[in-house]
């Protein structure tokens, strides 16, 4: 079975080598056969490796397809490893990037660059499979930086609106700079284990670190700058909003499902480091609990329909991240997945929506689409509830749930982060449904054009059942304790721990998250069903305005980087664009055209000058003479 | 004077009797091509003759000359030099209404001159050849006379050339006074005796300094060069550059090393100060030149300040060194100053960088000549200017003389520029097409392009193997007395 | 004659070679440098012979007659070509003849 | 014979191209081609009739002596190892490119043009060759002037003065490499009594410190200046900006590589002690130009001179990782040579593609190209992304191998060598941005590449990526030579402990959970510094009870350590560099 | 004899003033004519008569007639006597006196302190004696000479031979007119 393993990332980058050389050439149907046709070929190869994994359960599959160099020592190999970890994210890779690319078919019907988008995505989605399933942190780093390159291409995908050049070089540049530090992390876990082989540093690290050693530390927070750019936290999160200027299925895929998952999967992967150094751990948990504040208010703010969906992505990795700092590794994994379900939903409904009113995504011009789409509107009000973790019923509210729960119970937990846990509960459902509100009901306001067809609705039907579903693999003990997913991570991941004193009483914060909850429903509900008074009133008190100004600019992060970074750098680049160290030759040779000047006023043409030298010259020479 | 003198001294009476063969030839029949054909055949035959010579070991004609490996090198060097300037000489006179045939008395008896400098072993050899050189030259500088430029340059040459003789006349007293004798041995002789150099001993040594500075136009006794240049045809400063200094540097390379100069600091003070200033007056002046001419007289003030530094170097390989490199200096020259001659016209010579211009697309194969030649005076590789420049160095290196190695590198950089400014300015694309290939005179044409033709393969097999030359120089080095001696 | 003499000798050829040498520095006039030229290759040959008379040797009278002939050669030269160069520039002045400088 | 060959056939037929101009117009592009593909096929061949694996016991696959110059000790003496013969390969394929791009470009004075080409040429080939320290300042200079005819006249508008700026830069620093050159000679012939300029012979010269310093500066001079770094980099964006396409293809591909190939073949071996002492300056200096240069990138608007900073700035790696003496980054270095070659040449015939269809470099008068040209723009995405360092291109190999190399030797300048890759995407995407996206000023028509033009991309993009991806081949082609420079360092006391570590087999998480206890009082981390957190916190307690959490089993040890197979084979300065390891070396030493 | 000496050389010193003062070149070639003869008594004194006589027969005779000859020929007017006064202003010569001066000074110091010579007294050097050396070692010298001689006519006579007429005769007879 193992021996397949390479066919899944392989099978995307075949569809993206044929479309890249062929695309052009090809029609439509047969290109967008290509595309979805590769991805699901791997979806399939994935489910059959997987089924074969359930059943048999070993430890991992492991092949190297061919040794990428070795260099003293240094031998990183091709090689894939699948264990529990992978597999559910070459799952929700390949699954949800198959009904992504089928409904790309439709989604991008009319572009010209129809092949250009299908290579781009099928090239993504080979190098986010080989992201995780490399068995060495160098191929991983190709698949970093792999996926790094194609939301580059794709954000830039309208490459002739400069502002979207822009996004797609800011996604990129921002993420590379986490990925450096990365890279440093990378220097340094090589020259301590001597290879960059996963398996072997986590089971190395042990015996090299003591607990809280430095070098773990160090190590940690270098890989967690990697995961923080990739992943659109904090400080580094300010590409992601802007991505959304490519294809909406693009922010569904990249944006949203996978790519920005990459840095939960870094640490998650690298999790023995990670508890080999708490204070890292602790500021993952932090990074996660601060950014998932900042993007719930942001997203509180945005009228455009896919900016609210990237805050809320932003918002939603952030309890990932705080997860994962808290040690609640396989929470963070389960949420990932549940999200990936119905972010991914979303988005799709988004842009459906958005192919239907023309491009349009500003949600103050959309408004009773409801009964116009009610397919649409169906599944995204499962995305929105499952997104908002409404409890019981969703997905969504399992998988926060049992973040939420570690966050104050886990043994590193504590109220703190479980309070940002919850009012970031409490934002996401305010924003969600505002959401849900503004674009569903009211009065309709632009007009339709035509109704989502089926290539449209199935993946969204899908999804919407997943997101339903999904959770109940995974249920909390005093829900009938399913532990499915826990268990399938068990090997791979530590588990974790609650404090017994509270888990008698976790009935009660299950209860306050519901509660929270469907408060923010109810405060969304009132503001923009209710009684909408009550928020024009608000806009027109001066400090809501600033505040909403701040958050609506994601906490003024842009602005602080445009001006402490960009600017100096743009700056002083063309204050030196004709190279000061240049001017330090032109003056050598500035000097030797002025001694040039000098010494040619002696050659006179007169010869009594030239006796004159003579001259000064027999003086100089006795004077030697005399002198010595 | 015995027979055996005569033999010796062969190559001088051949020059001697050419000329006074021309002198009656020209009373008899004013004939152009006559007169040339004599004087490159007594040239020819003054070089065979040498070959008679070539196991010469140290043969003195006392006290005036001495026939040494040397001096026979030397004076090859210099009759094939004279031969091959008097081949571009004809074919630049042919084309000038001035009456030719005197020209060709002149440039043998200066050349007979040179040849005496580099066997002198007495002030009044050197004083005699020295003078016979300069008093042929003058006339040869202002042997154009419809020229203005000609006098001038003629007069400057001459009013010059008798003053710094002056110089060095004062200064030969002043050592004769004081060692009371005036050959070069007893000279290091007494020299050898004292215990401190007298004052009045280095006072004259200090003048002498100035007459063959003037002759070898270094700082700061270079000023007539430019002019002097401009001024000549073509040929003849193709001569002063290289067959007057090589001669002189002969026979300050003998007369050093008898008496050992290299002992003295202050001598080797004064020297190293006139090499630095050679050489970057001379590059320096010729930076932003523009007549062609003229840069090539800065740049000849700068290679004798390159030379100077391997003289310094004061042992057999300093003297292997300036030996190859001025074998190389003038091939280059020559080369460079026939290419000027080959393309003056009736009017004036072709010495402004306009005249230059998009030369490679008018005249190919003639730029590539002058291409050739500027980059052996750049010293770039595959030419002669190359090696010679690397021996140079290796000579200044290996008796560490730091500071003017480093000033010759610095010094070569600054002259690559004028080199390739106009190589650069050759190379501009000009809208003018080929010119259509002169119809010349097939003497002519063999005098010209010939001799070119030859300059550019001694350049680049020289450069490209060298060892034929270096061998010959060092087996010729080895009768070289003052080598010899120590 | 004494020492004193002698060394008076040279003396007076150095004083009539700086004389000379002034004079080529001051003069414009073509044919006094030709002529202060001279004084200075006479002043030469002077102290040729004092230094051959010091040594009691014949050398020195010797250079001193080579001295005369190079003088006579470059002033008959220099003499024709003042001649062209008046034709050519109607002066004598030498610092008309600048044409060539830089 | 085949090296002289290789040469000679160079040589010839640069004069045959030259003449045949006169016989038919396009007979010089085809001799130029043949002779180039010639050469190609003997490279290769040689490449492939020698297993790397024979590579293994000397460096030297090919020798030749002629004597030359008897009397100086100078003979024609050329040797050829796995470094040569890459950068060979290397030489001949970037030249069929710059002949084949020339094809159109070119069409005044063809025949001279293909002279002065394939004269380059040969006297990079020269350079690559030779093992005599005169014929190497010989090659040196050789290769100066065709290049100067090259940018002179066939270049863009300001081309006089780029081309001065070039030759005077590059001349002035190879005479102050001559003489250390003869410095070296002399000073060997006076020790050994046999004045020489072989290489092999002037090897393991002893000198005086001070001596040493001095010789190694001039050669530094030289190099550094060719390849270039900064400060002295400032010929580099004229001559590559004002050169037509050939040239800079040939000056960035492979120009500036002469200089890194010197720094390896002659500062490493010939002035241990002084190179060593140099290298954090050198390291500095490498840093240095990879932001400076990055910098300067970004600002431009001349597409050409942009691409010229880039060189800078990756260059900058080069000098990083020669002077961090250990194997990854002189394989990185000699990665970088050839992927650089390929990108940056690549990104230089993209540029001259564009100038040939707009007549403009400035990338202010360009855009959208992407909707006309497509394939243009996928090749030049390509090559963009290896210019930033993208992993599965060739330049990703050779900067990671490089910065892990000089990670080991510096860990600061290494933190901000690896900033320049940040700097390097903000240049590189802007090529991207104002070239291929936005929307397109004219209306101009603008084709997509042709046959020709695809003839030349395409290998080009094969070759990146498959450097990226199976790199293999070349590090082992270049790993005896590099074996071989490194050789003159005789390891320092603390290495020679390490070498001694590695007999003990690592595998040994035995050996090191004997180690760690004893040691974890003192321990100190990589970067010296004190280690935070000992018993506090979680301690080892907490770690046992997580080891607890997953069982043991699941990691079956010893399969996963043969199968990835580390330190099982002991490497030399992988394992153990940490000054802090090595103390704790130190002390259990005493203890079996 | 001593005395003598010292007149002469006085006398010498004078005249040689004289001559590079002179604006008038007629009289500064009679001052420089007493210059060479006074050189010649110094040269009687030191015991040279015979290059005591060759002095005044070529400098003194041949040469400096030769000049006048030539100033003759030239047609030398009284405005260039007064030219030759505007030339020689102080500002044009107190610079190169200064410098001469230097020179001088340098060149007295130095034969000044300078070893006195040895030989005590005079001897002659007679005519017979140079002769013999003239025409024993010094034989090629003289032949050089010859050939010295030789240059030196042939390139009077190539450059002061009558220009060849380049002006259209048309021009040539106005500016006779004029």
């Amino acid at each position: 079975m193992a021996d397949l393993l390479w066919l899944i990332p392989a099978l995307p980058f075949l569809g993206a080598v044929l479309l890249v050389l062929f695309g052009t050439k090809l029609p439509r149907t047969v290109a967008g056969l290509v595309g979805v046709g590769s991805v699901g070929i791997s979806a399939l190869v994935t489910i059959i490796l997987g089924m074969d994994f359930l059943a048999t359960r070993p430890a991992f599959y492991q092949q190297e397809v061919w040794q990428w160099f070795s260099v003293a020592g240094f031998s990183p190999s091709i090689g894939f490893h699948l264990d529990a970890l992978s597999l559910v994210f070459i799952f929700v890779i390949t699954f949800v990037g198959f009904l992504i690319h089928l409904y790309s078919t439709a989604y991008m019907a009319d572009e010209a660059d129809f092949s250009r988008f299908f290579a781009c995505m099928n090239l993504f989605v080979g190098s986010m499979l080989v992201l995780v399933m490399a068995d060495n942190l160098l191929l991983l780093y190709l698949g970093w930086e792999g996926v790094g390159l194609c939301s580059y291409l794709l954000i830039g995908f309208w490459y002739k609106e400069p502002a979207n050049g822009y996004a797609a070089r800011k996604a990129f540049i921002i993420t590379r700079v986490g990925d450096t530090a990365m890279a440093i992390g990378l220097f340094m876990l090589f020259q301590l284990f001597g290879t960059l082989n996963i398996q072997s540093i986590l089971s190395d690290a042990p015996q090299v670190w003591p607990v809280g050693a430095e070098g773990a530390l160090l190590v940690a927070l270098l890989l967690l700058g990697g995961a923080v750019g990739k992943s659109g936290q904090l400080p580094l999160q300010t590409w992601l909003p802007d991505a959304m200027a490519g294809p909406t299925p693009v922010s569904a895929l990249i944006h949203a499902a996978t790519m920005v998952t990459a840095g939960v999967y870094l640490i998650t992967r690298m999790f023995v480091i990670f508890e080999l150094a708490p204070v890292a751990q602790l500021t993952v948990a932090i990074i996660g609990a601060v950014t998932l504040l900042i993007a719930g208010f942001s997203a509180l703010t945005q009228y455009d329909l896919k900016r609210v969906l990237a805050y809320s992505t932003i918002s939603q990795i952030g309890y990932m991240f705080l997860a994962l700092g808290v040690g609640a590794w396989s929470a963070g994994i389960f949420h990932f997945m549940i999200h990936a379900f119905f972010k991914a939903l979303l988005f799709l409904c988004a842009g459906a929506i958005i192919l239907a009113l023309h491009h349009e995504q500003d949600m103050r011009k959309m408004g009773g689409l409801r009964h116009k789409m009610p397919v649409v509107f169906w599944t995204f009000l499962i995305g929105a509830a499952s997104l908002a973790a409404l409890p019981i019923i969703t997905a969504g509210f399992y998988s926060k749930d049992q973040i939420l729960w570690y966050a104050l119970a886990g043994e590193n937990g504590n109220i703190w982060l479980y309070a940002a846990g919850l009012a970031g509960a409490f934002l996401t459902s305010i924003y969600t449904f505002r959401m849900v509100f503004l674009t569903f009901y009211g009065e309709s306001k632009t007009h339709l054009e035509h109704p989502p067809g089926r290539r449209i609705t199935i993946p969204l039907i899908i999804l919407a059942v997943l997101s339903l579903v999904g959770g109940f693999i995974e249920l909390p003990h005093n829900f009938g304790h399913v532990v499915l997913f826990s268990d399938l991570l068990a090997p791979v991941l530590p588990g974790i721990s609650a404090s017994e004193v509270l888990a008698a009483n976790e009935w009660l914060f299950q209860l306050l998250a519901a509660v929270v909850s469907l408060g923010g429903v109810f405060v969304a509900y009132l503001f923009y069903i209710k009684s909408p008074h009550l928020l024009h009133s608000l806009e027109r008190s001066p400090a809501a305005m600033r505040l909403h100004r701040f958050w609506f600019s994601g906490w003024g992060f842009d602005a602080l980087y445009d001006n402490l970074l960009v600017r100096p750098y743009v700056f002083f680049s063309n204050l030196n664009k004709r190279d000061i160290i240049d001017s330090f030759y032109t003056g050598l040779a500035r000097m030797a055209e002025g001694f040039h000047v000098i010494f040619s006023q002696t050659q006179s043409g007169m010869l009594r000058n030239y006796v004159m030298g003579i001259v000064v010259g027999a003086i100089m020479i006795l004077t030697i003479s005399l002198l010595l | 004077m015995t027979q055996n003198d005569f033999l010796h001294l062969m190559p001088l009476l051949i020059l001697t009797f050419a000329a006074l063969i021309i002198m009656l030839v020209i009373a008899a029949w004013r004939n152009h091509k006559i007169i040339y054909a004599i004087t490159a055949i007594s040239f020819v035959a003054a070089f065979l003759s040498l070959y008679e010579l070539q196991d010469v070991q140290a043969y003195a004609i006392a006290p005036l000359f001495v026939i040494d490996g040397f001096a026979v090198f030397y004076i090859g060097l210099i009759l094939l030099a004279s031969l091959l300037i008097s081949m571009l000489s004809y074919a630049y006179f042919e084309q000038r209404e001035e009456q030719k045939e005197e020209y060709y008395i002149l440039l043998i008896l200066s050349s007979l001159g040179a040849c005496t400098l580099v066997i002198s072993t007495h002030f009044a050899s050197l004083f005699l050849g020295l003078e016979v050189l300069s008093v042929a030259l003058y006339t040869l500088i202002a042997y154009l006379r419809s020229r203005e430029r000609s006098d001038e340059a003629g007069i400057k040459y001459l009013i010059l050339a008798a003053f710094s003789s002056a110089f060095l006349l004062f200064g030969m007293a002043l050592v004769y006074f004081s060692t009371g004798t005036m050959t070069f041995s007893g000279i290091a002789a007494a020299m050898a005796g004292f215990q401190e150099l007298p004052l009045l001993l280095l006072t004259g040594f200090g003048l002498m300094i100035i007459g063959i500075g003037f002759k070898l136009s270094v700082v700061p006794f270079h000023m007539w060069t430019p002019d002097v240049y401009e001024g000549a045809p073509a040929p003849v400063s193709a001569f002063i550059a290289t067959v007057s200094k090589g001669g002189v540097l002969g026979l300050l390379i003998r007369f050093f090393m008898e008496v050992d100069g290299f002992r003295y600091p202050v001598l080797m003070l004064i020297f190293t100060i006139v090499a630095i200033a050679s050489m970057f007056a001379g590059n320096l002046l010729a930076l932003m030149q523009q007549n062609v001419k003229r840069i090539l007289a800065y740049s000849s003030i700068s290679h004798l300040g390159y030379l100077l530094v391997a003289f310094l170097a004061g042992n057999q390989m300093g003297v292997e060194a300036v030996t190859f490199y001025l074998v190389a200096y003038f091939i280059t020259t020559v080369g460079a100053f026939g290419v000027v001659a080959m393309l003056s016209d009736k009017e004036r010579d072709a010495e402004l960088m306009d005249d230059y211009r998009g030369l490679l697309w008018r005249r190919p194969w003639t730029a590539t000549v002058f291409t050739a030649m500027l980059l052996s005076l750049a010293g770039i590789p595959l030419t002669a200017g190359f090696v010679g420049k690397f021996y140079i160095l290796a000579a200044g290196v290996n008796t560490q003389l730091w500071l003017l190695v480093v000033m010759l590198v610095l010094n070569s950089v600054i002259g690559l520029y004028y080199y390739i400014k106009i190589i650069a300015v050759m190379f501009q694309q000009t809208e003018a097409g080929q010119e259509p290939l002169q119809k010349l005179r097939p003497s002519i044409l063999f005098a010209s392009v010939g001799t070119l033709s030859l300059l550019v393969l001694l350049l680049v097999g020289i450069g490209v193997y060298p060892t034929a030359l270096v061998s010959l120089i060092s087996s010729m080095l080895e009768t070289f007395h003052p080598v010899a001696l120590r | 004659m004494s020492t004193a003499s002698m060394e008076a000798a040279l003396l007076l050829a150095g004083i009539l070679f700086m004389l000379g040498l002034l004079s080529v520095l001051i003069r414009r006039n073509i044919i006094f440098m030709l002529i202060s030229v001279e004084i200075m290759l006479n002043a030469a040959g002077l102290a040729f012979i004092v230094a051959g008379t010091r040594w009691v040797q014949p050398d020195g009278q010797v250079m001193f007659i080579f001295i005369l002939t190079m003088a006579a050669a470059e002033v008959s030269v220099g003499l024709a070509l003042i001649m062209q160069i008046y034709h050519q520039l109607k002066t004598l002045d030498s610092d008309a003849a600048n044409v060539m400088k830089g | 014979m085949i090296l002289l060959w290789m040469i000679v056939l160079l040589m010839a037929g640069g004069l045959l191209a030259w003449l045949s101009k006169k016989w038919h117009p396009v007979l010089p592009r085809w001799i130029a081609l043949f002779a180039l593909l010639t050469d190609l096929a003997l490279a290769v061949w040689i490449w492939l009739s020698t297993p790397a694996a024979t590579l293994g016991t000397s460096p030297w696959l090919i020798r030749l002596e002629i004597p030359w110059i008897p009397q100086w000790g100078v003979g024609f003496s050329m040797a050829l190892d796995g470094l040569s013969l890459l950068m060979l390969m290397l030489t001949f394929f970037l030249g069929i490119l710059a002949v084949l791009i020339s094809w159109r470009e070119i069409t005044t004075k063809t025949g001279f043009f293909h002279f002065n080409l394939l004269w380059v040429l040969a006297g990079i080939t020269g350079v690559f060759l030779t093992m005599d320290l005169f014929l190497f300042y010989f090659f040196w200079e050789v290769m100066l002037i065709p290049m100067y005819f090259l940018i002179g006249v066939w270049g863009h508008a300001n081309r006089n003065y780029a081309a001065y700026k070039f030759f005077i830069f590059t001349q002035a620093s190879g005479l102050l490499m001559l003489l250390s050159i003869l410095g070296l000679y002399f000073i060997h012939g006076s020790q050994t009594g046999t004045y020489t300029f072989n290489y092999f012979e002037l090897l393991n010269t002893p000198l005086a410190p001070l001596a040493a310093r001095l010789l190694m500066f001039g050669f530094l001079a030289a190099f550094l200046v060719k390849l270039p770094v900064v400060p002295f980099h400032s010929w580099l964006p004229d001559a590559h900006s004002e050169a037509p396409t050939a040239g800079s293809v040939i000056l960035a591909g492979l120009l500036l590589k002469t200089g890194a190939y010197g720094l390896l073949r002659f500062v490493l071996p010939l002035f241990p002690t002084a190179a060593v002492e140099f290298a954090p300056w050198a390291m500095l200096l490498g840093v240095v130009g990879i932001i400076y240069g990055a910098i300067l990138a970004f600002s431009q608007t001349d597409l050409k001179r942009l691409v010229a900073y880039t060189s800078v700035s990756h260059m900058g790696f080069v000098i990083l990782g020669v002077f961090a003496f250990n194997e990854w980054a002189l394989q990185g270095v000699v990665m970088q040579m050839i992927a650089h070659g390929l990108s940056t040449g690549a990104l230089f015939i993209i540029a001259g593609f564009l100038y040939e269809r707009l007549h403009t470099r400035d990338i202010r008068q360009m855009g959208g190209f992407w909707a006309k040209a497509p394939k243009m723009g996928v090749i030049a995405l390509v090559f963009v992304m290896a210019s930033l360092g993208l992993p599965g291109l060739g330049n990703f190999i050779a900067e990671f191998l490089t910065l892990v190399g000089s990670w080991q030797a510096n860990n600061w300048l290494t933190v901000f060598a690896t900033t320049g890759l940040v700097l390097a995407t903000v240049y590189s995407l802007r090529i991207m941005q104002k070239v291929f996206y936005e929307s397109a000023p004219t209306d101009r028509p603008f084709p997509d590449l042709n046959t020709r033009e695809m003839l030349i991309a395409v290998p080009m993009v094969v070759m990146i990526l498959w450097l990226g991806l199976y790199p293999q081949p070349v590090l082992d082609t270049a790993r005896p030579a590099l074996i071989k420079q490194l050789e003159a360092y005789t390891p320092l006391p603390e290495q020679q402990i390490e070498v001694a570590l590695n007999v003990i087999p690592v595998d040994s998480n035995f050996t090191k959970a004997m180690v760690w206890p004893s040691t974890s009082n003192s321990q100190k981390s990589p970067l010296g510094i004190g280690a935070l957190d000992k018993e506090g916190g979680r301690g080892m307690k907490g770690r046992q009870e997580n080891m607890k959490a997953y069982p043991q089993n699941t990691y079956p040890q010893n399969t996963l350590l043969t199968d990835v197979n580390i330190p099982l084979t002991p490497f030399k300065g992988g394992l153990k560099t940490s000054k802090g390891d090595l103390k704790m070396i130190r002390k259990i030493k005493p203890r079996p | 004899m001593e005395l003598t000496f010292y007149i002469a050389a006085a006398v010498a010193i004078l005249s040689t003033i004289m001559v590079i003062t002179r604006y008038n070149m007629i009289h500064a070639l009679l001052y420089l004519v007493v210059s060479f003869m006074s050189v010649s008594v110094v040269f009687f004194t030191l015991g040279a008569p015979f290059m005591a006589a060759l002095e005044i027969i070529i400098y003194a005779g041949a040469i400096v007639v030769l000049i006048i000859f030539v100033i003759m020929m030239l047609n030398m007017t009284k405005e260039d006597i007064q030219r030759e006064k505007e030339w020689l202003k102080p500002s044009v010569w107190v610079g190169p006196a200064m410098l001469s001066a230097i020179l001088l000074a340098e060149l007295v110091h130095i034969l000044t302190t300078s070893n006195p010579a040895q030989t005590e007294a005079l001897v002659a050097v007679d005519a017979k004696l140079v002769g013999l050396a003239l025409f024993g070692p010094y034989l090629l010298g003289v032949q050089l000479c010859g050939i010295l001689l030789m240059a030196g006519i042939v390139g009077a006579y190539h450059l002061g031979r009558q220009k060849k007429k380049v002006i259209h005769r048309f021009l040539q007879e106005r500016s006779a007119a004029a």
